[in-house]
């Protein structure tokens, strides 16, 4: 791959990480409250599948999405903002860490009941049918989203259609505290695609390169036509499922080595209190920016002071987007009564 | 076009001229297609514009009504058939964690242009699970509109301001609406979607109502006139937004409110439109508000004991007759 | 298989048969109205899978139901009174066509919304779990009931705590006028199984002794702990979905052969308007009953006025149900709201 | 016993004595079991009845809510957790089509012994998706029951109640009071669970109001106390059925009407509350009764926005206030 796009994706990942533990940081600081889900470790899955996306593609996520719109172009200050619920936010303050809308970058929205994208995916994906447009859909959803039941109602129409639609899974083996072997009868998602006809495979989500080059590949078959697809990225959370959870129901032994949990020898008094930061964890286990990093200083493509100035500009960066979001005035209940409520809207009741 | 018209046709008129003007509009739903629709209003469609922009769908409402919010994101206009509203609550979801509350979510950076059409109300022996009525549940999500026609042109009309308008639209049909028939006239300018319709002139009671069971209010009406009750019969047209001036003009020289609805009485439609009119018109109130509503039972399958539970234009008279009138 | 047995389905068959073309029939002078879904042409996937059944086994079906509770043993004139909607009827009225319930049968009833008795079936097998009783629940659906989410999240479910649950397919290749390969991207119901690590299989749903005893095979094997299993049984339906559909979609050379519609073949001014009955139908293909009676006459364990004799006492067990259903009471509103409505009973508001 | 307790701590010990004295409770719900629980109100049930009585679920609410359906059928005592209300948009299929209606729908022959949990309402910048409110949906629902319990105690003895009822019983828990402290005495005799309870009592105005907006009434009382007006505060406790003697009994002394709900103010629960009493006490109103009531908007992340989304004790003060009291 050339060098630029690994500097680009590298990029994008400690980006990323730097911009969900400050999220983190200013929520422990009490300048929002709510959910916060956020993404430390899964950064392969977003910035692979992502850069591989064109322009005109659409994509549809979760709640877990701040590091998808800001991969896709959304800028840190205008997701900050929207954290941080301000009339700058890429949302004006109305959506929150979980709603995350982009229209002009296609950025479909992050949706907080698990099991929504599917159906707003393949209805984008029947839209872009209809007009005969070489367009994709990226619907992601995680391994816990597999037993809604709109999965298996989306993908059979999908399939029956042939929607240009990419569905993501991002499996962190985790619906919260449930571990994967105790909510899905079947363990490799990709293989309940079958069921629809629809042909899939699973990857190694920590190998940003393998993600990217296979979205591609993926990406472009879809748009000629090629119909729906499903792509499996196996991949772990560092931190808990959101900012309300320590996570203290994963044995520190996983945690230190991402495999699974086995159902049996897990019981409740074995689990390991102290829960370890995105730090610790990503020096102990595989992490997808260590890999990322190592792959490239080996092949002589980043040296030492080009990754020292990455991180400074993104410090600098996310430091200007908590600023920004500090500074964002509050949005007044006359805005988000008149703007965003149809109900007071009467202009268009032809 | 002036012509008598079956409610069903003129709602198949409104889908084709709807979806001859703009190739953003689609149809889709469980037998809207090949088979034509169970209650005909898709009818011809499939034969004219094709499989693709008149969609059969697999028995998966929720996703197929979150097709059709997902679709309206990026300029469709999608009209979706839920098969009749009993199946609604497979897809509330859609309706009203996505339709109704993208808009907002998103800071106003998408519309949701979509109609969602269903067919129902308490019809003849459909028993507990086929008689479902959802008014109260939708009008109280923020976020969407509600149309309940109770004529040909009024179907005809609301259903093309549907597809016109770019808020998600709930459209309520009758099952017993269906073959009813009444002059559809393309030429009279129609009212707002959202406006009320008074019916009938009076001047001793107001009746609110919507949907079939104005046709109902009317023949009471006309059975009470000849006692020398002289009912004002308002047809609501819309439950979300209602059009509170038309009522409130109304109480003002009648000082009587009766409400009728299919609905479920406890917690149903009619206890938003007694609560608001009485805030809104206390003084204006000579009596106490009566509402004519369906009895908190699910609908037992027996035709008379259906019939029992819900309000029948016997039951409206004798609530009329329980106010008493200057003499 | 034994003469006894044989006997006992065919008169099954032929009661079922009988009772829904009087049903019809009783429909169209006006005796009650509604939904009517007739069984006609399937009568060997109720018969043949009920006759397997324990009394301790529990039933769960949909609104195409009287066959399996006549089957099952509910009297015929407590089924026809429920259709006219009188107080002797199964449910006393309050159910009707599409709702009868039987509970001393452990017939847990015939649900309307498509797609609910997966959750009632894997409830009742999850108490017969908790309680480590040798039961088994089978549960009814149709083609079209596949592709509801709760189909899905219930095997998902059923296959994880291996729930006593046998899943029948009746696989009539019709979702009202919707051939199967318009609503599913796999038509093989059975192969969708597999997303669940189901064990499942076809068999021909006209031959009611392969049903029988596969059935049996399969409850047994249920019953001591096998875990959940899906039975998809191959069936044509001769009539209409309901007596409000004249079934004109299928093409006559369908109706004939029985065989799967080629949706491209088929253009809607192709089809057929004058439908057959039932008994054309019967005459001229793979009918369940015939094929029955033939091995029966040929293996020599049915003559000619043994099946005479059934055929009359059949006839006169419908018309004393008609009798009955028509001499039986209406409900009064006072039961309806006393005895079945809870919000009125507050004595349990402890 | 008599101790404080948290009201999270309240239920879960209703949970744990309920599983002691009758096998056939059992609970399901998301992360219920070796999670322990959302808001940790089945902490350590897992591990003293094991993973078949306390089962922690996929993310599957309309079939894992059926499957209650289907337990109960059979004479289990099924305590479904959805994890919360928002998520129940997608179980009302099962819960008003099969819970709600079997037992009808049989003719009898079926109970429905089942406890629906669900933690919901308005709490701190859930955004839109989280922040149903489903009162006004769910009181429409013949067949069905719903316990809103206020305090530890009543958490406590409602749950008790709701899991040796018979019937289907919503149970709803308002996410901002699980960390509230009361005092739990099991020595007390509990109230019937669908009775009202006065908190307060008062002579010039009723507010009726229920959950955790009981709470700020309560403020909002002391305030107005200090101002000269004397408010009356009741408690609902349940909303289906309502205890409308109780509520009558106080408008007979206060003729004032005061109703403060979470619920979208449109079609929202206290439409029925204002109806009913209306319908049932006209003469005795002295003035047109106030609904202080959610905002008709889906609820906006922002926090202040949110605040200003549902009724403040500000609000409720402002109400009591524009009534004219006799001086
Ligand atoms: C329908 C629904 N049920 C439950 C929840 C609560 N919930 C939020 S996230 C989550 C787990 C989802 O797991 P997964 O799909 O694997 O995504 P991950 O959080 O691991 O990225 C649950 C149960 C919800 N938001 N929506
Ligand atoms: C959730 C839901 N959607 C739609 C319907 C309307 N409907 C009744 S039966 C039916 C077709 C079901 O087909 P299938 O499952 O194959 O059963 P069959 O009628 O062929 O026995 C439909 C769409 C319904 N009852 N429930
Ligand atoms: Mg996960
Ligand atoms: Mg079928």
């Amino acid at each position: 791959m050339e060098r630029e796009q690994i500097h680009k994706m590298l990029r994008d990942m400690l980006r990323a990480r730097a911009f969900e533990e400050r999220a983190a940081e200013e929520y422990s600081k009490g300048n929002f409250t709510g959910f916060l889900h956020l993404y430390p470790g899964e950064e392969a899955v977003a910035v692979g599948v992502i850069h591989a996306a064109e322009p005109s593609d659409y994509i549809v996520t979760t709640y877990r999405e701040h590091v998808h719109a800001l991969v896709r172009g959304t800028p840190s200050k205008a997701i900050m903002a929207e954290l941080f619920g301000r009339r700058d936010g890429v949302c004006k303050g109305m959506g929150g860490s979980m709603h995350l809308f982009d229209a002009e970058r296609r950025f479909m929205g992050g949706y907080a009941i698990v099991g929504e994208t599917y159906p707003i995916a393949i209805g984008v994906g029947y839209a872009v049918m209809l007009r005969k447009l070489p367009e994709a859909v990226i619907c992601f959803f995680g391994d816990g989203a597999v037993n809604q039941g709109t999965f298996h109602e989306s993908l059979n129409m999908a399939a029956l259609w042939r929607l240009p639609v990419l569905f993501v899974c991002e499996n962190n083996h985790y619906q919260i505290g449930t571990e994967i072997h105790r909510h899905s009868a079947v363990t490799d998602v990709y293989k309940r695609a079958a069921a629809y006809n629809i042909p899939a495979e699973k990857i190694n989500g920590m190998d940003v390169l393998t993600v990217n080059r296979t979205t591609q590949r993926l990406l472009k078959q879809i748009r000629s036509g090629g119909g729906p697809y499903l792509l499996e990225l196996e991949t772990y959370r560092f931190r808990g499922h959101s900012m309300a959870d320590p996570g203290t129901y994963r044995p520190a032994v996983e945690v230190h080595s991402f495999t699974t949990q086995d159902p049996i020898s897990i019981a409740a008094h074995e689990i390991e209190l102290n829960y370890p930061t995105t730090d610790q964890i990503a020096e102990v286990g595989p992490d997808c920016i260590t890999l990322l990093t190592q792959h490239a200083q080996e092949k002589g493509q980043l040296i030492e002071q080009e990754l020292a100035l990455m991180k400074d500009d993104i410090a600098k960066e996310i430091d200007a987007a908590v600023d920004f979001a500090l500074q964002s005035p509050q949005p007044t209940l006359e805005e988000c009564l008149d703007d965003f409520n149809i109900n007071q809207r009467t202009e268009i009741l032809i | 076009m002036r012509e008598e018209k079956n409610y069903w046709q003129a709602l198949n008129l409104a889908l084709d001229m709807a979806m001859a003007e703009d190739s953003s509009v689609f149809i889709l739903g469980e037998d809207v297609g090949l088979y034509g629709g169970t209650y005909r209003v898709t009818e011809g469609l499939y034969a004219k514009y094709g499989e693709e922009r008149v969609r059969d769908t697999p028995i998966s409402e929720n996703s197929f009504t979150g097709l059709g919010v997902g679709a309206a994101m990026v300029g469709m206009r999608p009209v979706v058939e839920i098969m009749t509203i009993n199946f609604a609550l497979l897809a509330l979801d859609a309706i009203i964690n996505m339709a109704a509350k993208i808009p907002f979510m998103s800071g106003g950076q998408y519309t949701i242009p979509l109609v969602v059409r269903m067919p129902g109300g308490v019809a003849k022996q459909l028993a507990a699970q086929h008689s479902q009525r959802l008014e109260h549940t939708l009008m109280n999500v923020p976020g969407l509109r509600i149309a309940v026609p109770s004529t040909p042109q009024d179907a005809y009309w609301q259903l093309r301001q549907a597809i016109n308008s770019n808020d998600p639209i709930i459209f309520l049909e009758h099952e017993l609406l269906y073959f009813t028939k009444g002059i559809l006239d393309s030429s009279i300018e129609p009212l707002p979607i959202h406006r009320a319709q008074v019916r009938r002139k009076g001047k001793h009671l107001t009746i609110i109502s919507y949907s079939r069971h104005v046709l109902l209010c009317l023949q009471a009406a006309e059975q009470l006139a000849k006692q020398g009750i002289d009912a004002e019969v308002i047809d609501l047209r819309s439950l979300k937004p209602i059009d509170w001036d038309t009522c409130a003009q109304s109480l003002q020289h009648t000082h009587r409110l009766l409400v009728v609805e299919e609905d479920c009485q406890f917690a149903g439609s009619g206890a938003e439109i007694v609560t608001h009119l009485t805030e809104r018109c206390f003084f204006e109130l000579d009596e106490a508000p009566i509402r004519v509503a369906g009895r908190d039972i699910p609908t037992p399958f027996n035709a008379q004991l259906e019939a029992a539970s819900i309000p029948q234009v016997a039951d409206i008279i004798a609530a009329a007759q329980r106010f008493r009138y200057p003499s």
